[in-house]
């Protein structure tokens, strides 16, 4: 298993039966498939459907049917579709229960910046600033640090903002660190790294309980 | 009430909890068109409660025996904000003696001020009734050097509407001109609850064909029967 | 014959082929009535339906069925069912060809009041002030004349206005009197008053073309 | 174009007759969800065309071979207005270069916007991107004590959709998720053209399930077939 399908699995013990749930593109298209069978959720997509269900079979993906991220996706009993008026209606009056989202720094207080690298990458901001702004919890699964090794969770954003305080938990393949009204508390350490090693990594002040979680036992280092 | 679980294991209760949400001095918005469309099984429900100081929100004040009327007409309403109350005369007499407050609404401003609610926005600018009296208490603003009314989104503690079908998550489909102002109420209840006459499985209603999905509903409640068969009797 | 259906077949004959028409309550529900089969027709109400059509026959009434003036109607083919924002999107959009509405008073501008009636009725304004203020083409359908007599069309309205510079033809049992840049211009005479007549019972300056046809010929007089 | 006579007439006309409205400078507003439902006729029409300056409004920039992206990557736009352009690499390279102007939406902001539009509306007041750079270029007002961004309604000289079907009066159903922003965009162009997978007669769409009202669409043209299947292949 892969960093990315450990992050996607970690995801996916947040998410509770009967949950309404958004998944952003990248590493959280990946949520789905670690949710147990016995728990029931309606993935919502800005494509405009509520109730989508997994990837049809090779060769039977439906030319019509798409998630927000344009992956042949197929519909569940009480699915519905409708125009991307409403799927942001849903979005901004609250009725989404948690979005799982990529990012490209985070800061001490929750805020996201994942749509702009100045300079460099202008792709747009889509559907991510409703989402984090607006669904009732916000899950951020990103890597711990850039690909030049420096931090992704700071204690400001230097990156153009998706959201203000808008991030509740971020989880990385390091760590699982919770967004608090008082700073950054750090939950859950990875197998494979030790409390010190996160500390390193993460560019803001991360306060340490008295009990941090192992998560990933299973897995040995990556 | 946990909305998300509800979501997972189907939103039907009785008519009596539904009706527990809706107390003294909330403010109930509802579906219909001259009470076509009014769910009536939760307005008498309403009624028989003796639920008291209600501030409605909707497109008309029904007809003395129809729609909303009766919760008017039983001196259940306080404040009424409406189109027209044309067709219920005991709205007029109640508005006249000071018994009851009536702000009105362009028919059209009012269906965006209940969408623009149930959408999580804050309003909507809109030129309808610039140089009317629809401007007072109106903030104007200038958009592309034109004239607009801030005509702020309107939500309610409850919201109630009537359709055909409904499945247990809460997907509904209406019929005819039922429809009205019943999916826009939908969305702006801070708690929604849609009275059916049918209630279906999961996968019974055509994905396609849904108006409202099931996200915007907590509760749906089994209709008795229509009984707005009334202007052509 | 009575007034209002003479009202209301004067009406009809400003409706063309495939124009979309909004009839207000009270006369101008009499109109389709008087339309002529060859011209089609879509009537939009505000109840949600587009492409409605006549009274079903006694017993046949569908209590989800009714046009903006609580009358059971029937769906034509090409019909379609959709909700009261969407009706009235329809309307400031202008694609609203034509609208018929009744009228308390109607100025030499062409300012509509017809909501109204200040310390005696306060019905409400429904939709008429989109209705006035955005279709392409605004016809009015009154008596020329109050109960008491008092002119309804007068150089400014006194009672609180519908919509201002709205009205662009005015039909009563007296005249047809079209509303232009430079005031109200007298098209047409009823068969059974004078010019005189129509001058004396209105309450704005009226010009008189060379030419004023007459209309409603062969009903004689009320 | 007599719009009213076409209401009765039948709306379907020939591709030549549709494209003659889409000319050089023209604001072209485009349903779609990163190419799927965006009418791929209509592209290639106006890409064979030769119509250039165009202005795009609409959600993504699809990608170099699918939905809008051909008339991105083959120099015929001047400006975009999207919610982003991941999708087309190629369009990320001319804004760098200046050679493409692209003016980013949250994406909800923009449905609502091209949905003010259409239904006649001077904008939308919202409070999603407040404390973000979507603060840039916007009034603000505060309502019921709250701060909204004021934006302004989208309309386009001509707006072009994807429908499933049509009936000859331009009524319009969808299919799954390639409805997106097609009933918004629908209503929002001076000028409205569908291409349709299938031309029905009238009576031929059941009227509960119409998305769009054909009184919002001027041509419909038949659709030579759709060609976003791709991002699986």
């Amino acid at each position: 298993m892969g960093v990315r399908e450990r992050l996607a699995r970690r995801a996916a013990r947040e998410i509770r039966h009967g949950m309404v749930v958004n998944l952003g593109i990248g590493i959280p298209t990946l949520v789905p498939g670690f949710v147990p069978p016995d728990v029931q959720v309606l993935f919502h997509s800005e494509s405009g459907i509520l109730g989508y269900g997994g990837r049809p079979r090779p060769g039977l993906e439906d030319p019509y049917m798409i998630n927000a991220g344009g992956e042949p996706v197929t519909a569940l009993p009480g699915a519905s579709y409708f125009d991307s008026a409403i799927a942001f209606g849903m979005i901004r009056r609250g009725r989404l229960d948690m979005t799982i989202l990529g990012a490209l720094q985070v800061s001490a207080r929750g805020d996201l910046a994942n749509w702009l690298v100045p300079g460099r990458r202008v792709p747009g901001m889509g559907g991510a600033m409703e989402l984090a702004q607006k669904a009732k919890r916000v899950v951020v699964v990103t890597t711990h640090t850039a690909r030049d090794g420096e931090p992704k969770i700071l204690a400001e954003c230097s990156y153009p903002l998706t959201a203000r305080a808008a991030v509740d938990l971020i989880i990385t393949e390091m760590a699982v660190i919770e967004v608090t009204p008082s700073g950054l508390v750090l939950r859950e350490v990875a197998a494979a790294y030790t409390v010190d090693q996160v500390i390193a990594a993460t560019g803001a002040p991360l306060r340490i309980p008295p009990v941090v979680d192992r998560y990933g036992e299973d897995e040995g280092r990556a | 009430m946990d909305v998300g679980m509800q979501a997972a294991t189907g939103k039907v209760v009785s008519l009596d909890r539904a009706l527990s949400v809706i107390t003294d001095g909330v403010a109930l918005m509802y579906g219909g068109f001259g009470g076509v469309g009014t769910p009536p099984t939760l307005v008498e429900g309403i009624l028989e409660k003796g639920v008291r100081n209600l501030t409605l929100i909707g497109n008309d004040a029904g007809m003395p025996e129809v729609g909303v009327g009766p919760l008017i007409v039983n001196r259940r309403v306080a404040r009424l904000i409406a189109t027209h109350i044309g067709s219920n005369p005991v709205a007029g007499e109640l508005m006249h003696r000071g018994e009851l407050e009536v702000e009105f609404s362009p028919q059209g401003t009012l269906a965006e001020r209940i969408r623009a609610g149930g959408m999580g926005l804050g309003g909507i600018l809109v030129d309808v009734g610039l140089g009317t009296v629809a401007e007072k208490g109106r903030q104007q603003l200038a958009v592309g050097g034109r004239s607009y009314l801030v005509e702020p989104a309107l939500v309610a503690d409850v919201a109630i509407v009537y359709a055909a079908r409904a499945d247990l998550l809460g997907n509904l489909v209406y019929e005819k001109t039922a429809r009205n102002f019943n999916p826009l109420v939908a969305m702006a209840g801070r708690v929604t609850i849609a009275e059916a006459g049918e209630i279906v499985p999961l996968g019974a209603l055509d994905p396609e064909t849904i108006v409202t999905p099931g996200v915007f509903i907590d509760m749906v409640v089994q209709s008795r029967g229509i009984k707005w068969k009334w202007s052509w009797e």
